[in-house]
């Protein structure tokens, strides 16, 4: 529940804004316009996954974007040269997203070089490599179900399947983190219990309503969604996951608790390498195609989709499904703004003032609740 | 019937600058508790760092034998796996994280698909922390723990390791006299279980009460063999820490009191997690020139927090008058009551004291930086020379003006902090803990310190754990318990029951 | 209406509700003459009978582009009037908008392997061409031969217009001999300060021995006259500086005798002639391309021969600002001459 | 002598990259082309004196750019609007650098937001100013002497003039500051005093050479000469500067001494607006006009050589000496590659590993002295 209310000022935020915004737009609402939404937060998203981890860990990654074009580059390339679709996005995951991945964090770590500059290297030379690539031209995709990777959806029988399952997981998930121990003994904390049960009858409904009523779950959208699973799960379950915890808290305690950081943070920036890579390869099979130039300062929205999140840039403290309202947030900003026909240049001030405001409210928030 | 388990043979460790040992042989048995004890910057910590991992080998020259093998341990993880467990003389624990994760760090129970047992988690540390009497709920999120209970959490983390050697650098600086006695309870269980035990600490008494033999270091070697407590005095021990006799542990002296200086009256802080207490309730005193004030109490009694209202780190959220001299001031920063001629020694030099990375002269100039400049521009031959000055009179060891002063032992550090804020020349001197983890030698001159000052006019106010100290050194003591002043009492009136009476909450005032 | 129990089970085709949206999606907002595309555009429009335009930019992202087509598409537009950011990644949006049946004008440059409606451009593959033919006009006048050192700035790397440009340019140099390209660089972000160190460290290297400059755009042809300027060699008569785009700034530097040409896009024919098609369409959904409006030539893309339509574009030179931007109304003679005390 | 060592790791490097440009490219080494060299450095070095400052705080400031855009707008459109060109200089310095920096420094300490996060915020709010204000098109400097601002040179008699009182200041600074104390005794440390005075000679000589071999000094220069004097000073000399190492070495300890954290941090940031607003109006002078994308990037730029000179991203250690190493790395980078004719997009390639490698020599160097 703390840590609910913690991050309430941020959700809040958002809730605050989507209320605006059916008011303002009455498309803002719409099944279509949502399921949109969400395929458009996907890219940023998946991407915004692993910088979650890099600065849990007071890191930082500025080559995401460059080698999200790279990896669109790379699998477009590798499939016109003849490699099939699961062969291309197989060597692009290792050989662009994990390779760089590794460079940064191998040397960020070993060198003890602060990422910032590792990473500005790398976002310069995977940029490079981009253009010399394909020769500053952009490059179709050859491969016809490729696509569909983006752009198809799951049909939405099996959607509504998906959303059931989800919902059960939701709710014995409720069952099981809301039991609390005082004094030794097992306590149902009821509040925790309800609010948990509501909430995923939410949304599960919100579910049903964006993207039953529209085509189904976007593909792009059910791979966002494993992924983050899987990262709530790395970061609350698994020991790697609370060694970032701990290496982000205090390099020096973890290292004397026998923690081996450099190996920690590597994995961590191969990650973000990979799920870089993935997000190159969703946008190319979007795009049906790839162009050098792609995914160029993704990594500002990533990095601001973390930290409205509620994650620290001194490391230690954030988690995911912050990000992901983060994320959500500035999706919603993006696609509000376009909705209303908002002039660009106004956009970009009433986008910035938003990016403060939400941090704001958080930060003022849980002030007030300390 | 001894059974050698440990042997360290001609250790050397080298610093920029400094041996910090040199040649160091060190033996120890199994089911023996020693004391190793020495001088600030002896080298004590930096043996134990050596032995367990954290200077890695090459890093040092010699060798270590446990029971007869050769070790070299690269990380501190092989010295765990050879049994070998360390608390670290400053805390090594992660705030954001439970106070079960703490102990298990890395080590948690995992379930088939590598998913963490958390329930399991939390028993297991619930098991260790019982070994210890302690009651924490292990769910905790080890910041909101006091420093005391962190320090048993420490303990905890070290004994669920299922060491052999446990090495205890200065435990017992955060604990209180309840917390201690429990934890020799369990050094004491701990050695019969056939643990050995080395323990540093510069708090004599301690070393008389729970060790078999003490072992002394000083500049980097061993003075004299291992020796069995039962044939040596105390004072023996410490003439060889120290290189000659000291008598005198407390010199007090005799002072005429003066005018009223500071004054104040029914200082307030509210607690900002629970609205019904206050950190501070209803705080007044009086202090005057010519002698020190003691401030006694109980760790958690709210002292510093006392002594920070006063110093305007609460800004205005504290309430009540502040007097110097019968002019009431307004002190809402630390900036303020600086301005106004009011110095605080912190209590955590590490984090609140000291510029850890900036050399000695930085970090003594700093709260009097516009005294060494005209307008904007530091005059730097002032500066040096006025450091200079205090590290002489202070005593500092240290290679240079130049180094950083975390490359300084503990009690050379708090000198630091000390100097730092003797340079103020301040009306108002207040040291919170001034002597944690000092050595005897320096512990004796900053009491003199003390007496200097006061003779020069200035009001000292001085928070203290240990009873001796207080006793010792104060004209007048006030008790606090759980916020509030419960008793001021005088030199005569003050001994060691009563002052436990007040700071167990017995009101003895107004 | 229907609730959204129907709307779960119904189809998602686009419903009617009667009214004419036209959507216009440039890629980007910042530069001199989008202003000018916009306003034509809707003007255009609204005139012919529009009852709503809806107006976006994308910020030069493609992955911005795409989502903003979306929600075009949601908002239900019956026609959509797209410049590609990217031509190459483009046709994806094609598909979406065929797949709710709404129709695509390709505004400005060819979207590749696509079946776009209707292509509508400024012939922008000539840029490169016309600089180059007025480059080779302006040896043989000054120079008596074609002969000398050239530098070709251009714009973002990877861009395809300044591809587009940059081929035609290329092509020039290739077809004399007597042409020799010294300097061929691109500039992030279109920067014209990046560009005026390349052309700073090209006269250093080339001991001022530089003959022309052509520039991908206006603001990079400027950087190069202020690079030129500072060795006292801005002057049309001493090196051959084209740009593209006719902004002021460079319109008043050929006034002054500083920069040689820069090509003119017209907008408003383009703007125009797009907003009718886009209306037409929309009223007409299944009318012929070809009865709409006149198809100056079939262009393949890679996937299809798509109907194309050319406005003109002109050089702008000293003598004759008055008949082009100032007769079409996108400079004022009085900024353009404005006196230089 | 023990920080000249530390630094040596970079300014080997940069000597390094100067031998090898000039057996590559026969006009590296010209006059004329470091006359260029130094001035073309001159925009992001300015930016990059304040972003050390900010750095040493342990912040970051992203808004640099979209500042030196929005001053270069507004400096040329208050001329335009018939302001004379010194008091659109002061408005713009103040109204645009000034308030930006204040709104950077005042938000996020008053409301311990992370700067990352204030100014990214700011940075888009800005660049959709310099939009809104020119309506996205570039303006044309009217006033005929702001281009010398940018283009100008000192004649060569006064910059002989100037470069030999540089000289003799440099050398009584080299006197004073080979004073040490040793035991309380004066000692004058003879390595320091020799090597010192060799520099002196050294820089004198080179600046004779560049500066007066080609047309004198030029005026950016020299502004950037007495912007960089003046932060040496500050940091070394100043309590202000005192105290912002002390702010980033460790706050509460600064704050427990009584230094007053909100208005350190504030200050710093409105001196980085101003030296942002002061560098986008040299731009704007160089372009003789302005354009709202107009220092699009530079924060990634300015703070490259804010680290690459050695300044450590945790706060507390660094010098503008450092940053100016720094930001003559890159300078040269882009100056050589230039000349050298190489293809953009190997470009980038080359420029991300060299900033990777300056600073790993220089790391590598510092381990190995310690
Ligand atoms: N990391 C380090 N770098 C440089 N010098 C160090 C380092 N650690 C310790 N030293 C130096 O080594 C010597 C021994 O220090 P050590 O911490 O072992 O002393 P100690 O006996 O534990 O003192 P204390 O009782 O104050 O804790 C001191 O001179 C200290 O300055
Ligand atoms: N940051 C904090 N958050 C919550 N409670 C706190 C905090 N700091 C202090 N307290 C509580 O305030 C009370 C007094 O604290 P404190 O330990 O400083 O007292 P003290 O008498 O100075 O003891 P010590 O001997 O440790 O200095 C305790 O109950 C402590 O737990
Ligand atoms: O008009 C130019 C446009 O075609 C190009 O793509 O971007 C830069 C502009 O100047
Ligand atoms: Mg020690
Ligand atoms: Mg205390």
């Amino acid at each position: 529940m703390k840590k609910f209310i913690k991050n309430n000022g941020t959700f809040i935020a958002l809730i605050f804004l989507i209320i605006i915004l059916s008011f303002l737009s009455s498309s803002f609402l719409s099944s279509r316009n949502l399921t949109n939404l969400v395929r458009q937060i996907t890219i940023n998203g998946i991407i915004a996954v692993g910088m979650t981890m890099v600065i849990l860990l007071a890191g930082i990654d500025l080559s995401v974007g460059s080698i999200v074009g790279l990896a669109a580059v790379s699998v477009t390339l590798l499939m016109q040269a003849g490699f099939g679709m699961w062969l291309a996005i197989l060597i692009t995951l290792v050989g662009v997203g994990g390779v760089l991945g590794f460079f940064n964090g191998f040397m960020s770590s070993k060198f003890d070089i602060h990422p910032f500059i590792i990473t500005l290297g790398v976002m310069t030379i995977a940029r490079g490599l981009s253009l010399v690539l394909t020769q500053g031209v952009s490059v179709p995709v050859t491969n016809t179900t490729f696509a569909d990777i983006g752009s198809g959806y799951i049909a939405k029988l099996p959607s509504l399947i998906v959303l059931l399952v989800a919902l059960i997981l939701g709710i014995i998930a409720v069952f099981k983190t809301s039991v609390e121990y005082k004094n030794g003994e097992k306590v149902r904390n009821k509040a925790r219990l309800t609010g948990g049960i509501i909430l995923s009858i939410a949304g599960f409904l919100a579910g049903v309503f964006i993207f039953i009523g529209y085509q189904g779950i976007p593909i792009p959208v059910a791979i966002f969604a494993v992924i983050v699973m899987a990262g709530v799960y790395t970061l609350r379950k698994t020991r790697f996951g609370r060694k970032l915890y701990a290496i982000g808290g205090n390099e020096k305690v973890a290292w004397l608790s026998g923690i081996n950081i450099l190996r920690s943070k590597t994995m961590v920036f191969v990650i973000t390498g990979i799920l870089s890579a993935a997000s190159g390869i969703l946008l190319a099979s979007r795009l049906n195609g790839a162009s050098p130039n792609l995914g160029d300062g993704f990594e500002l929205d990533a990095i601001a989709s973390v930290i409205i999140g509620g994650t620290s840039f001194m490391g230690g403290v954030g988690t995911i499904t912050g990000t992901v309202i983060g994320a959500i947030i500035i999706g919603v900003i993006n696609n509000g703004m376009s909705l209303l026909g908002i002039n660009t240049f106004y956009q970009m001030i009433v986008k910035g003032f938003i990016i403060i405001l939400a941090v704001m409210i958080d930060v003022l928030n849980r002030r007030e609740s300390a | 019937m001894s059974e050698k388990i440990l042997e360290m043979k001609n250790i050397i460790k080298d610093f920029p600058g400094v041996r910090a040992l040199d040649k160091v042989n060190f033996t120890l048995e199994k089911g023996e508790i020693l004391a190793l004890v020495g001088e600030n910057g002896a080298g004590k910590s930096t043996l134990m760092k050596v032995l367990s991992g954290v200077w890695p080998y090459p890093s040092y020259e010699g060798d270590i034998y446990l029971r007869d093998q050769l070790v070299r341990f690269a990380n501190t993880r092989e010295a765990e796996e050879a049994g070998i467990g360390i608390i670290h003389q400053e805390l090594n624990l992660l705030p954001d994280l439970s106070v079960a994760e703490n102990i298990y760090l890395d080590r948690q129970p995992l379930g088939k698909f590598g998913g963490i047992k958390w329930r399991e988690l939390y028993q297991q540390a619930e098991k260790v922390l019982a070994r210890l009497n302690m009651d924490i709920n292990p769910r905790m999120q080890l910041g909101d723990l006091t420093v005391g209970k962190q320090q048993m959490v420490e303990i905890a983390k070290a004994l669920s390791l299922n060491t052999k050697i446990l090495v205890f650098d200065e435990p017992t600086s955060a604990l209180t006299e309840s917390e201690i006695k429990e934890l020799f309870i369990v050094i004491n269980e701990l050695r019969a279980s056939g643990v050995s035990i080395i323990y540093i600490s510069h708090k004599m008494e301690e070393i008389e009460e729970i060790a078999d033999s003490v072992v002394v270091l000083r500049d980097g070697a061993t003075i004299g063999d291992k020796i069995k407590i039962s044939e040596v005095t105390l004072d023996e021990i410490i003439a060889r820490m120290v290189g000659r006799d000291i008598n005198d542990l407390f010199p007090k002296q005799e002072f005429k009191r003066g005018a009223k200086t500071l004054e104040v009256k029914n200082i307030t802080v509210p607690d900002p997690f629970n609205p019904d207490k206050n950190l501070v309730d209803d705080v007044s005193f009086t202090a005057y020139k010519g002698e020190i004030l003691g401030i006694s109490g109980l760790m958690g009694a709210g002292r510093t927090e006392l002594v920070n209202a006063i110093f305007g780190v609460y800004g205005k959220k504290r309430t009540g008058e502040i007097f110097l001299n019968g002019n009431q001031l307004a002190i809402n920063s630390p900036a303020d009551a600086i301005e106004s001629g009011i110095a605080l020694v912190t209590e955590d030099r590490k984090e609140l004291g000291l510029l850890l990375d900036k050399n000695l002269i930085m970090n003594m100039t700093l709260p009097s930086l516009k005294k060494f400049s005209s307008s904007f521009t530091i005059d730097k031959n002032a500066e040096k020379e006025t450091s200079e000055n205090y590290v002489k009179q202070l005593n500092i060891k240290t290679p240079s003006l130049d180094v950083f002063v975390e490359k300084l032992s503990g009690g050379n550090q708090q000198k630091v902090v000390i100097g730092k804020w003797l340079i103020t020349n301040s009306d108002v001197l207040i040291l919170d803990e001034p002597t944690r983890g000092i050595d005897v030698g320096a512990k004796v001159e900053v009491y003199r310190l003390m007496n200097q000052l006061v003779e020069e006019g200035v009001t000292v106010i001085m928070i203290s754990s240990e009873l001796p100290e207080i006793m010792g050194m104060s004209d007048r003591i006030i008790v606090m318990s759980e916020g509030e002043k419960t008793a001021e009492l005088t030199r005569q009136e003050a001994d060691q029951e009563t002052i436990m009476k007040y700071a167990t909450g017995n009101k003895g005032v107004e | 209406q229907g609730g959204w129990l129907s709307n779960l089970l119904g189809d998602n085709e686009k419903e009617d509700d009667g009214l004419i949206k036209v959507g216009f999606l440039l890629k980007t907002m910042q530069e001199e003459r989008y202003i000018k595309d916009r306003d034509a555009f809707i003007e255009k429009a609204n005139e012919l009978g529009a009852d709503e335009v809806i107006f976006d930019s994308a910020n030069n992202d493609e992955n911005i582009q795409l989502s903003k087509f979306e929600n075009m598409l949601t908002q239900g537009a019956d026609v959509i009037v797209l410049q590609p950011v990217n031509t190459g990644t483009a046709s994806n949006m094609v598909k979406m908008a065929h797949d709710s049946g709404v129709a695509v004008v390709n505004y400005d440059s060819l979207i590749m392997n696509s079946d776009v409606d209707v292509f509508l451009t400024q012939n922008s593959w000539a840029v490169g061409e016309l600089q180059g033919q007025a480059m080779v006009k302006w040896f043989k006048e000054h120079r008596g031969e074609v002969k000398g050192n050239v530098i070709l700035l251009r714009g973002q790397p990877g861009d395809s217009n300044a591809n587009a440009f940059s081929q035609g340019v290329l092509d020039t140099v290739a077809e004399y001999d007597g042409l020799n390209l010294v300097v061929d660089q691109s500039h992030e972000g279109w920067s014209p300060d990046l560009a005026m160190a390349t052309v700073e460290n090209a006269l250093t290297k080339y001991n001022n021995n530089i003959d022309a400059v052509v520039a991908n755009n206006s603001g990079l042809a400027s950087g190069a006259v202020r690079a030129l300027e500072a060795q006292g060699m801005a002057d049309s008569d001493k090196v051959f500086v084209a740009g593209s785009d006719a902004d002021l700034l460079n319109i008043r530097y050929i006034a002054q005798g500083k920069q040689t040409v820069e090509i003119f896009k017209k907008i408003k024919p383009l703007a125009y002639k797009s907003a009718e098609v886009a209306v037409s369409l929309a009223k007409n959904p299944d009318k012929k391309i070809e009865d709409v409006i006149n198809i100056d030539r079939y262009v393949n893309n890679g996937q299809t021969d798509v109907p194309t339509v050319i406005t003109p574009i002109v050089v702008v030179n000293k003598d004759n600002i008055e008949e082009t931007v100032v007769a079409a109304g996108y400079h004022d003679a009085a900024d353009i001459f404005q006196d230089e005390e």
